[in-house]
């Protein structure tokens, strides 16, 4: 079944010169994610991106958890804008879905209320003495991937298909709600269907697996996580999907939203610590990617240079079936050849750790 | 395996998962007593229950988890049940709703 | 000129009697009561649109005095075939054909003695609640200041354990009627209807639901009241599950109404015997069918109409009595 | 004359394994008794106990006395086989002592004395009087025959099932007597002899049978007559037959005060075996009469309970209305029985059970007099308005135990066999009772009237039914009447009436303000309303159909009102009347209470 009903949900993408504000939990846990999205722009595509160190967080953690007042958000986020406009540039994109659904709501309550605009204005001007110029446009990084799908595709060194039997992956891809369920408009195909990970799937080569829980929330949820006692509700939403999407036997995970990559990951871990129960082949996880990562894979990035040895279950699997080349041994060093350490084995992983070298030996 | 003891545990779906539930003993249970089926919700039962009003016990609906197959704490429930009857004389199905108690009780004394 | 006797001069048979005029034909109405109209005489404004009952009651009753139609008040009907009637004072008339139009009955909601009807004053029945209002009594049956009226749906409708099986059909938008009203008399009050399922068949009754919510306020419980006690302030508590959170409920109120159902006439069974008539489980008179012959009655020369056959609305009964005058004339113009 | 011959053989088999088994049996029984009914025995055996048991034992086991009231050819039928067989027995005995003196015979020789005594000089006294009761006998086994095909002729609409044990020892006992007959008669024909039945036959086959056929057939009827005996009395001990040898021992142990309970006893072997199957107990089953449900009644429930095959349908489709108990000649306590039974497949331990009764307390008022009004009762609030007005008019301070909803009084649950957590229940009510310091307590419910009167420990409280109160406030002066033109009739609940013995106070009561019309089942005989608590068998509509037919009968009586002193009841005849009004007791008091 082909939908097309994703074509109703268009958004303006900048085509260049954009100004990039980073992710806390992406930075953290997938660096090496936000250093591809980087790289594949400038050097791949060419295109001018300023990464710019002076940009903080946008507080989102901390205002879904009761703990950063509107007033106070808006202010940051106002002091991005100038410090974008200071820098030149007009198109603001964000690495994070939750920044993005912030930055989206807050342009959007200015708009409804423009008192609470000028409000803003004056707290930012008391604070920091800046002024500021909305952006001319709001993107997330994975829009503008989406954007250049295309033109990734016709670089692409490897495509999303099994390379011993020829069949396309099979790949499950999770939006996060704050992409487009709050403002449906503000996401490509809308928060029903949303297309901006599918586009890319199917524009390199994979097929994506529509499961009855495709929709549902990864759990993370910021109290529901940060909370030790509501723990076991975000688990629970994790261990949903899951459930669901295990019977297309995907071969990996794609997902929009650090917060949601990292639960879907690390909660695979927890689970077959706490019950047993491994989703993926051979009784381990299934990979979970960021785009990036599968970007970073098509074009022909090495695996390990994109990060991934970070993530809980291990790709290799995953590899192997694409036909990528990458030395096992390698998989632990950082980029400088040190050894970064190793994670104990567990049920989840498969990669074989007694060949990755260790420096302490 | 050892499990491992987070501080947390998965929490169960809350939802009623008609695909997974083993409807046999509910089956069993409306194959006994087919009146049961013709219960419409009305709540008289719940609202006249004298262990009902003293405690947390809905005959309705542990009856009608009962159905959906969710049996998990029935037997538990229906033994608050003191069996006075006052139900039986206001539903307007004219369920045997004692009859319901000691049936499910019966059916599902191992749950 | 072909003779008809209408057995009940409420809304259906008068309308009945004034198709049949039109027609060519005589009809004779038979009503115990000392007046026509029958149930309507009680009523005071109707669902949906508010409109006071003696409207359409003062119209039919206008046009059945113009047409000199021929009326037996206070008499009732002990046997009847369709050729003749025998009437509780003794004369026997004679007629080409006979039309039962003689209602329904009212639940005696004294049955369901957990509710505490003519137990308690403070609960009073739909059709009371009507009188009072015809009567400008409302304030003194609710108190000065009720600070809550609640209202239980299917009252001797829909229960086993009064023998009425069926649904009564018009109470669930009585009652949202009602609590309107007493909503707009006593704006300061809460209106509470119990419920277990609201049948919002008509047109525009939805749209009365959703205003009875929106516009007005009225709560709306899914649950049926149980019992009802008396407090210490002369109020009455009642208890229902509500059965959405699935826990019990208890209130006091300043009134109770009951929406009482409409039962069938105790009378229909002796007449299904006498004529070979069907009765349907409810007890009510079972049409031939209930698509081509619903107002014949599958004897030749016996007809319907209105609520003797299932309750029905002012609107379907005086509908269904100009059917019945048109089956009536049609089967005469066959026979002669 | 050593008195053995072949054809003694299945007698002497027969007789022996049949004593065998019936001592085993015995032995076991009284072996597994409690402590405490041991002992009451042990303390009632050199009683008057003893000597009133073997009256009853006479009375009963012989002459069934009890069968006579139901139906005197009934009861005749039962006599002559039982009474009859026993003179049979008796007499010959004394017969062997007249002819051969003082001296040890055998068993089978009493039996089959005529065969023996042959060459003995002919005693025509003897010969009478055996003959005479032979005929007696006979007559039973006619009646019975008859009572196959002819059971309405004998007061029965219909009669027992039999399983096929049942059927073979039935046949052989049929058989016995007209054996007997022929067999005495054809030894008649060859050696003469006999009294007036015997000897007559014996002279008719003497004339037409040569002496060779008639050598045969001797020998076969003899055959024929020690088989039959041997027979019945090998299949006695597993069949209804056992209740000959039960019913004795039953009889005693009854005067030694031993009972049933809610839990099952040894002593209860006695009940169950000692029931006949006669099937006096299907007539008045309503379920029977009116639902046509013919495989639950006592007499199958002993059954299937004896043979250990009861099933929780028969045991719980039961009104326990105590109809059948009241008509049974054995007076086995039925119904204890079907609730022991319950007790034994439903039960379940409760000692977590109902914690949430703790602390609870929903009673109001102050007064030595303490009302509680029964679940039921909530739902019938006219009897509470009715009760308060009573008490008003009477001036009686009241506690009014559940005007707010309480706890159960235990005894549904006891009914459904749950009598473990009936224990919390009465527990919970008890110490309720306690703390509010009542002397008197009254109830409108007489499912709780009986557990109150019967399982609870109330010392120092006097527990009334709302009947007797009002009945006691009208005699003393407290509460006066008038009386009034109306026209009522009562019907007795089951648990008032045949439960707890009260039929003449709520027609006292009736009686002080109008006229009351007996139906024609009425007191002891009185219809269940069929909405029974004890039944969690039948449907909505099988309660609505046994109240129909009650509230017919009542309705017959023409009064306009029936009343009765049960919120069950009401509810439930409420439902079944057609134009008679449904009005508890103090309901008509209240309105007749003078202003």
């Amino acid at each position: 079944m082909k939908r097309n009903s994703w074509q109703d949900y268009q958004k303006q993408i900048a085509d260049d010169r954009y100004y990039y504000a980073r992710s806390c939990i992406r930075q953290n846990f997938f660096p090496g994610s936000e250093r591809a999205f980087i790289d594949i722009l400038t050097r791949d595509l060419g295109r001018d991106l300023l990464d710019d160190p002076k940009h903080s967080s946008c507080t989102g953690i901390g205002y879904h958890s009761d703990i950063v007042p509107l007033e106070t958000i808006m202010t940051v986020v106002a002091r991005q804008f100038s410090l974008m406009n200071e820098a030149g540039y007009e198109n603001f994109v964000t690495s994070c879905i939750t920044s993005f659904g912030i930055y989206t709501e807050i342009l959007a309550t200015w708009q409804e209320f423009p008192e609470t605009e000028e409000r803003t204005r004056e707290h930012l001007r008391k604070a920091t003495g800046r002024e500021f110029v909305k952006p001319a446009s709001l993107a997330h990084t994975s829009d503008i991937v989406f954007h250049f799908r295309d033109e990734i595709a016709a670089r692409a060194k490897r495509r999303l298909v099994n390379v011993a039997t020829g069949e396309p992956l099979r790949v499950v891809e999770h939006i996060g709600c704050h992409y487009a369920k709050i403002f449906p408009k503000s996401g490509i195909g809308g928060s029903e269907f949303p297309y901006v990970l599918a586009g890319m799937i199917e524009a390199w080569g994979g097929e994506c697996v529509d499961y009855p829980e495709r929709r549902h929330c990864c759990g993370f949820g910021f109290r529901n996580y940060l909370v030790q006692a509501n723990r076991g509700y975000s688990i629970a939403n994790s261990h949903k999907k899951l459930e669901s999407m295990a019977p297309y036997k995907p071969d990996f995970i794609v997902a929009n939203c650090p917060g949601c990559a990292m639960f879907l990951d690390k909660w695979q871990y927890a689970i077959a610590e706490m019950e047993g129960t491994t989703y993926g082949e051979d009784g381990h996880g299934i990979p979970v990617l960021t785009y990036e990562e599968m970007a970073g894979l098509v074009l022909g990035y090495d695996p390990w240079r994109l990060g991934m040895q970070m993530h809980q279950v291990d790709v290799e699997p995953l590899l192997d079936k694409m036909g990528i080349d990458y030395d096992p041994a390698a998989k632990y060093l950082g980029r400088n050849g040190k050894f970064i350490g190793k994670p104990e084995t567990a049920a989840v992983n498969c990669g074989q750790s007694d060949l990755v070298y260790d420096m302490r030996e | 395996m050892a499990a491992i003891h987070f501080g947390y545990t998965i929490s169960k779906p809350r939802a009623i998962d008609l695909d997974r539930n083993n409807l046999r003993k509910s089956d069993e249970i409306l194959r006994e007593m087919p009146e049961l089926q013709t219960c419409i919700g009305c709540g008289s039962c719940t609202a006249v229950c004298t262990a009902g009003n003293l405690t947390e016990f809905n005959f309705r609906k542990v009856h009608t988890l009962v159905r959906r197959g969710e049996y998990q704490g029935a037997y538990e429930e229906m033994n608050k049940c003191m069996l006075c009857g006052k139900c039986r004389l206001v539903c307007p199905r004219g369920i045997n709703t004692r009859g319901v108690v000691l049936l499910i009780k019966r059916k599902l004394g191992d749950f | 000129m072909k003779r008809v006797i209408i057995i009940g001069g409420g809304p259906a048979g008068m309308q009945t009697a004034l198709c049949l005029v039109r027609r060519g034909i005589e009809p004779v109405i038979v009503e115990c009561e000392n007046e026509l109209g029958g149930k309507l005489r009680n009523w005071h404004v109707l669902f949906p649109t508010f409109t006071p009952a003696s409207d359409v009651l003062t119209e039919l009753r206008r046009k059945v005095r113009e047409n000199r139609i021929g009326v037996h008040l206070s008499t009732s009907v002990e046997t009847f075939t369709d050729r003749q009637a025998t009437l509780s004072d003794g004369r026997v008339l004679t007629c080409d054909a006979v039309v039962v139009a003689t209602g329904f009955t009212l639940f005696d909601a004294r049955i369901k003695e957990e509710y505490g009807y003519g137990i308690y004053d403070k609960v009073i029945t739909s059709a009371d609640l009507e009188r009072l209002f015809n009567e400008g009594r409302v304030v003194q049956a609710a108190g000065e200041h009720p600070r809550r009226i609640a209202f239980l749906h299917c009252v001797g409708s829909r229960d086993e354990k009064v023998c009425q099986q069926h649904c009564s059909r018009v109470c669930c938008v009585t009652g949202v009627k009602q609590a309107i009203e007493m909503r707009r008399l006593f704006p300061e009050a809460d209106v509470f209807n119990f419920y277990m399922d609201i049948r919002m068949f008509g047109p525009g009754y939805e749209e009365l639901y959703r205003e009875a919510q929106q516009r007005y306020g009225i709560h709306f419980v899914r649950g049926r009241i149980s019992e009802a006690a008396p407090t210490h302030d002369n109020r009455l508590q009642i208890k229902a599950e509500d059965t959405l959170t699935g826990r019990p409920l208890r209130m006091s109120v300043d009134l109770l109404v009951l929406l009482v159902g409409m039962r069938a006439n105790d009378q229909n069974a002796a007449w299904a015997a006498d004529n070979g008539l069907n009765q349907a489980p409810s007890g009510f008179l079972q049409p031939k069918d209930l698509f081509l012959g619903n107002v014949r009655s599958g004897v030749e020369g016996i007809f319907y109409a209105g609520t003797v056959t299932a309750p029905k609305t002012i609107g379907e009964t005086v509908n269904e009595a100009t059917a019945a005058a048109d089956a009536v004339a049609d089967y005469l113009t066959t026979k002669a | 004359m050593n008195f053995f011959v072949p054809f003694c053989i299945p007698f002497i088999v027969g007789a022996v394994a049949m004593f065998i088994t019936l001592a085993w049996k015995w032995g076991l029984w009284l072996y597994r008794l409690p402590r405490a009914d041991k002992k009451r025995i042990v303390c009632g055996l050199p009683t008057r106990a003893t000597l009133d048991a073997a009256g009853e034992v006479v009375c009963e086991s012989l002459l069934h006395r009890r069968i006579f009231r139901v139906n005197p050819l009934l009861g005749y039928m039962h006599m002559s086989l039982a009474f009859g067989w026993f003179l049979l027995i008796a007499v010959g005995w004394a017969e062997t002592i007249a002819y051969v003196g003082f001296r040890w015979v055998p068993l089978q020789g009493h039996v089959f004395f005529r065969y023996f005594a042959t060459g003995l000089p002919h005693k025509p006294v003897f010969a009478f009087i055996m003959d005479l009761l032979l005929l007696f006998v006979l007559s039973g086994v006619a009646l019975a025959w008859g009572k196959r095909f002819f059971s309405k002729r004998m007061g029965m609409r219909r009669t027992t099932r039999h399983v096929l044990g049942d059927r073979i020892a039935l046949s052989a006992l049929w058989f016995i007597f007209p054996a007997r007959l022929i067999a005495e008669s054809t030894t008649c024909a060859l050696y003469e002899g006999g009294g007036f039945l015997t000897g007559t036959i014996g002279a008719w086959m003497g004339e037409h049978i040569s002496t060779m056929t008639l050598l045969t057939l001797e020998s076969v009827a003899w055959w024929f007559y020690s088989s039959c005996l041997g027979i019945f009395f090998v299949a006695l001990p597993f069949s209804r037959y056992m209740h000959i040898f039960t019913e004795i021992p039953l009889i005693f142990l009854r005067r030694y005060r031993l009972r049933s309970d809610e839990k099952e006893s040894s002593y209860d072997r006695f009940q169950v075996d000692a029931c006949s199957r006669c099937g006096i107990c299907i007539d008045p089953c309503q379920l029977q009469s009116v639902l046509g449900v013919d495989n639950v009644q006592s007499v199958y429930f002993l059954r299937d309970r004896r043979y250990g095959m009861l099933r929780a349908e028969v045991a719980d489709n039961c009104l326990l209305c105590g109809r059948c108990a009241q008509r049974c000649p054995v007076q086995i306590d039925l119904n204890t029985l079907r609730i022991n039974s319950r007790d034994r497949l439903h039960n379940i331990p409760a000692e977590r059970r109902y914690d949430y009764l703790k602390g609870v307390d929903r009673s109001s008022g102050t007064g030595k007099v303490g009302y509680f009004a029964g679940c039921m009762t909530l739902l019938t609030p006219r009897t509470l308005v009715a009760m308060e007005r009573i008490f008003h008019a009477a001036g009686e301070e009241v506690w009014w135990a559940d005007r707010d909803g309480s706890v159960c009084c235990g005894r549904p649950l006891k009914l459904a066999g749950e009598t473990d957590a009936a224990c919390k229940m009465r527990e919970y009510n008890t110490e309720l009772f306690r703390k509010h310091g009542i002397t008197t307590l009254v109830t409108s419910c007489p499912i709780c009237l009986k557990v109150f009167r019967e399982d609870y420990a109330l010392d120092g409280i006097e527990v009334l039914h709302h009947s007797q109160y009002i009945f006691r406030l009208i005699q003393s002066g407290r509460l006066a009447i008038e009386r009034g033109a109306g026209q009522f009739t009562y019907h007795d609940p089951c648990e008032l009436g045949r439960g707890s013995g009260i039929y003449d106070e709520p027609r006292a009561v009736i009686e002080a303000i109008g006229l009351l019309l007996e139906p024609v089942d009425t007191r002891e005989n009185a219809l269940c309303c069929g909405s029974s608590v004890a039944n969690t068998a039948i449907t909505d509509g099988q309660q609505l159909q046994i109240a129909r037919s009650v509230t017919a009968e009542l309705e017959a009586t023409g009064a306009g009102t029936i009343v009765t002193a049960c919120p069950l009841c009401k509810k439930a005849l409420g439902r079944g009347a057609v134009h008679a009004e449904v009005r508890d007791l103090s309901e008509i008091v209240a309105d007749a209470v003078s202003k």
